[in-house]
């Protein structure tokens, strides 16, 4: 003091894969040609799976479902990280991320058709259900990353949320616990920019969300969210920095909403048909696909082959979803509590 | 007059509302722009002015906060929360502040707002998107409670709630948003807040059902004669005209779709065994949804009271 | 047998089972270096760690979620809130997760977690120190509610609600923390939730009160023989000893501090009114506070129930 | 991108009055000696009023109480800019502000002794109800400044609240609010260092509370929160931009808690005396006089007077209390709704 500049604090950006499909070769992580191939080919499940559940809504054999289109990068490339004993809580729009960690894709698509029997995580993974109350379920990443460093286990935390979720108290009280506690904890926005009708620019005053990390005393990145590259590697480097014990990152990913909210949403009332093709002119699967070509581990053949492939799984689990005997009344009562109260009991034999 | 569905009652109420008092505006999320995820709020951004019809970041506490504050300054604010689910981040600023800022100030500040939010289930939407939580509203005092079960007392009693010098929450059944069709007058007109409205005349049971399960309890056939009460308004309560109705006719049934234990229903059986018991010929009977957690859509008409099961309390209470 | 305060009875529960249990932890605001503002987990921090003992920042939704995800990993947490009236923030978390973990996820993750609070009034403190609002706890399912109300079964019931696989809010009655003392033995003993305790037995009249206000009844005189009820667990209640005791006595009286609408005791009233209104022979009685903003301090006296006004409730049955 | 900064952030610290009592020239702020002895006068009469109410509490003739010795300056400094039209939130320890603002001493008294009576503000101020629900009153500013520009009225609006409050999920709602909206509003923080027993290192890993602003795409400033002419000029400043359509500011004011949370409250249990010491040594009313005496406008004789008409105000302040009948039972009804319902009508006539 007097009046001088007692913080300083910057917030970097990140981009690896150009949309004409070159690297930055110094940032560019060593992923085998495997690995980027099974970056494609979820991303490709991805979407091919949006497509078919948006079909299906539309034959009414869904309900109400929200489509990922165009942020497959952002999802595919975080989710891709993480280790079967991490600890996962997806927001809604987050079809990407299960499918990346090998959640049963019938079971995903159960729940959209609304049943909680899709909802219940294989016991050898730790996802969390799917969160509708945006940003509710941060609070719960934290308490489980307090509870992993108490047992000692070796196991991260990661929580995907939109651009929306950044304005409920929920998000801050938990970025401000995971802060002080300095939990291995890695935080994912989907900056798709839009939370139903209301833009990012409607949601906050900030110029960018990453930098609201800096509240709460930890790093705040922003990258490109339709470069597969730049969100694996941000994420990779979170991860790497919560299992060493340096605390949360909040990681940015800018991307786009390119369809409707939802199934029940009709975006052309409120934003125009430039920007969205503007970003559907950015799509990730595309920006990859090029890159894979010029290294000569993508052909026609080999994209032929591998949405037949999703496909083929995605039929399969649509026939499990129809053989699926309809959920028992019973279970309401089976599942609320661990025993049912004597007023249950009774109800429970009425129903 | 005109065939309105209460999605364009709520919206012509909020309309001419704004049109006559300049001290009306409207906040939430998606509100402006989109119209509201039921098109309730339709136009009025393009009538109005996004200042006056505000779309609001995603921060349900924040929105009755401001709300309150508005209130304070002596605006008439009329908040949206999107779907009753969401409402439970804002409890705290309806339980400590809303409801008791007359108190707590003497009068000096008040807090004349509505908080409108689409409720109840029914609609097989997602998860939170069903809620029917109004005794939870109810049981805290200095807070108005008030559910429309039409098109036509939806308009005059929203009118009512946004008149009135507290606050009131407004829970608009999302079932019926667009199943029924009534005259609607174009005019001015308001349905009294605290006066409940008898819908049918009977003489063997009264029946006692708000928002949507009123349509189910009109849907129940039988041969008794009901007496059908719509509260319209939960807190304050008309008891006077409902316990007229129970001495009457010496039985009651309660239909709420909210599970059965502290429901709003309580609160009905237990003034009517505190006040009109000795004219009871029967026990008060309760239809509601059991004590689990409302469930996604596969089971949801398992959860909800159907008219079969309304027709077996009937046919129950029939038998003392 | 030591003769301990409620305050001490708890604490030793909390040191007892964290020795014996170690996914047993405490986290709040001030429970750790403070030892909680009523000195309820006193001692506890140095004996455990502040790795186990937790001081937060000042986040009720954050601390209740956190307890939340805490449970799911397969830890015991045992939240604070530091008053009831604080709590409201987190009911959000509480109704949309804790709640529902187990169902929404098919048993997959479960919530076992304790969310204790001080609870009631009558100890002269600034706003919202007092609140009683239990009953919008105990509406939507999958929550246990318990309330102690002496140091002898906050111990059993404490050590019975961190045992227990579901959540469960413990409301600690604050007039009570050192009013009474009570045996309490060293033992590890449970109180299991959902059990009523009959702590008086008699002809009469049946009285439910829990919490602070079961000590009021006591103190109530009376010539009337009554059959005092204290709940312990209000969900899941246990209907079969209250309505044991109705069919007996024939009368009811319901004790609660919170506001009459909704309150508990409207759901214990309606039940008896549907499932045991036959062998009522008078109404039944509710004596709880107005329906009106709990007061500050100066006006306390007149809101909370007075003995004066449950034994004018206990006259007024008896001339039935 | 690729890796590059996308936001630089700095946060300004502002003191200008030095513990010697000497200003830093080029930032002080053209205050009249009228002003300073103002100020002065109203600090004074704020610790007064903080010692005359610890010593009722004592007596029992207050209910539990929060001192706010050490926070003098941080109080009557950001308070003593603002006009009678404007809209105060202010949390349960700013006697200072309601002391500048000239809220009557019996309602202050009479408001601790546990009487709603003493939160009526009379009708010249627009002091709302003390909020002890920890930043839950943040909202309400929010929307009072968004009535206020709707309506056009030259009013601005400020909000006061702790170092624990940043915590909560209210104050990131509002701020964020206040940010998208761009209101007149003026976020002061007493940044006194402790919540009850948690000091501000276990509130948030951030290094400054003003760096909180950033998240919310407006300034934050930290001032020496014992020093009241940075405190009245970042204050005079903010009220400037607020009044002139610039947005909203947050004022972090570096204080401390020298006294015990309340009445009830023992700190010797959580933190040492040392660092109460330290601090009690950077009493901003010892600050203060320093600056006047070696201005010629503070003499022992003045400050004597001073504290004689501060104890007299108080004294007849407490005559009004202890004169004023009880309460009306009655008040309970007559304020919960406008007009009782049929049950507290009947319930009305019983007590
Ligand atoms: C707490 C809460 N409020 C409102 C809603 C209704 N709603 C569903 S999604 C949504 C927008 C979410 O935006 P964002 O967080 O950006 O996620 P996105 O939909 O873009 O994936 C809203 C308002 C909700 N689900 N939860
Ligand atoms: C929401 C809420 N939680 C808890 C409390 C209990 N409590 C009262 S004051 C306080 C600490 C507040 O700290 P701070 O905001 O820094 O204000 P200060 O007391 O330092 O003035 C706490 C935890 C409360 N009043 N409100
Ligand atoms: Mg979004
Ligand atoms: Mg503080």
């Amino acid at each position: 003091m007097p009046d001088q500049i007692c913080a300083s604090l910057d917030v970097h950006s990140l981009s690896i894969l150009a949309p004409d499909g070159t690297v930055d070769d110094a940032l560019m992580p060593p992923l085998t040609e495997t690995d980027i191939q099974r970056l494609y080919e979820l991303m490709v499940l991805t979407r091919t799976f949006d497509q078919r559940a948006i079909a299906l809504q539309r034959e009414g054999r869904l309900g109400t479902y929200p489509p990922s289109l165009g942020q497959e990068a952002a999802q595919v490339g975080s989710a891709f990280v993480l280790q079967a004993n991490d600890w996962i809580f997806p927001s809604f729009r987050e079809m990407g991320v299960q499918l990346t960690l090998g959640y049963p894709i019938n079971q995903i698509l159960q729940y959209w058709a609304g049943d909680e029997r899709g909802q219940q995580s294989p016991p050898q993974l730790n996802i969390f259900p799917v969160c509708v109350s945006v940003g509710s379920h941060l609070p719960h990443a934290v308490g489980t990353a307090m509870a992993a460093r108490y047992r000692q286990d070796p196991v991260a935390v990661a929580a995907w949320f939109g651009d929306g979720a950044t304005s409920k108290g929920d998000f801050h009280e938990a970025f401000n616990m995971a802060g002080v506690f300095k939990l291995p904890l890695v935080f994912i926005c989907q900056n798709n920019q839009w939370a139903i009708s209301v833009p990012v620019k409607g949601q906050t005053a900030s110029s960018t969300l990453a930098q609201k990390a800096l509240s709460y005393g930890f790093e705040g990145v922003r990258v490109d969210g339709n470069d597969v590259f730049a969100v694996y590697r941000a994420t990779r480097d979170a991860l790497n920095k919560a299992r060493t014990g340096d605390g949360p990152t909040f990681i940015e990913c800018l991307t786009y909403r390119v369809a409707d909210h939802t199934t029940s949403d009709d975006a052309g009332r409120y934003r125009s048909a430039d920007e969205v093709a503007t970003w559907s002119a950015r799509d990730p699967l595309l920006r990859l696909e090029l890159h894979m070509e010029g290294r000569g581990i993508w052909s026609k053949e080999y994209a032929a082959e591998t949405l037949q492939r999703a496909t083929s799984d995605i039929d399969a689990a649509i026939e499990v979803l129809e053989t699926t005997e309809a959920p028992d009344p019973d279970d309401m009562f089976a599942y609320c509590l661990s025993q049912p109260g004597q007023r249950q009991s009774a109800q429970r034999k009425a129903v | 007059m005109a065939m309105l569905t209460m999605v364009q009652s709520i919206n012509q109420a909020l309309s001419q509302e704004m049109a006559r008092d300049n001290r009306v505006l409207l906040l939430g999320e998606d509100v402006g722009r989109d119209g509201g995820v039921f098109r309730v709020s339709e136009g009025l951004q393009e009538q109005f002015g996004a200042e006056r019809v505000i779309d609001t970041p995603l921060s349900e506490s924040g929105i009755v906060g401001a709300a309150i504050g508005m209130a304070a300054y002596g605006l008439r604010p009329v908040a949206e929360i999107q779907f009753m689910g969401f409402i439970y981040a804002a409890l705290d600023q309806l339980y400590t502040h809303a409801a008791r800022l007359r108190t707590r100030s003497r009068g000096r500040f008040t807090c004349p707002m509505v908080v409108r939010t689409p409720y109840g289930g029914g609609i097989k939407a997602p998860e939170l998107h069903e809620e029917s939580s109004e005794a939870l509203l109810c049981h805290l005092p200095g807070i108005k409670v008030v559910v429309p079960s039409g098109p036509y007392n939806a308009k005059g009693l929203l009118l009512a709630a946004i008149r009135d010098p507290d606050p009131v929450i407004f829970l608009e059944p999302t079932r019926l948003y667009r199943m029924l069709r009534e005259e609607v007058p174009e005019d001015d007109y308001t349905v009294p807040l605290g006066s409940a409205r008898i819908v049918k005349e009977g003489t063997d049971v009264t029946v006692v059902a708000w928002g949507s399960m009123l349509e189910r309890v009109f849907k129940t056939e039988t041969a008794h004669s009901l007496e059908i009460i719509d509260p319209q308004t939960l807190t304050p309560f008309d008891w006077e005209t409902l316990l007229i109705s129970v001495k009457k006719t010496g039985r009651l049934i309660i239909v709420h779709e909210a599970p059965k234990t502290v429901g709003f229903g309580a609160e009905i059986a237990a003034t009517v065994a505190e006040e009109a018991i000795l004219y009871l010929r029967a026990p008060i009977m309760r239809v509601t949804a059991p004590d689990v957690v409302l469930p996604l859509p596969k089971l949801i008409d398992h959860y909800l009271p159907t008219t079969e099961q309304i027709r077996t309390a009937i046919d129950d209470i029939m038998r003392y």
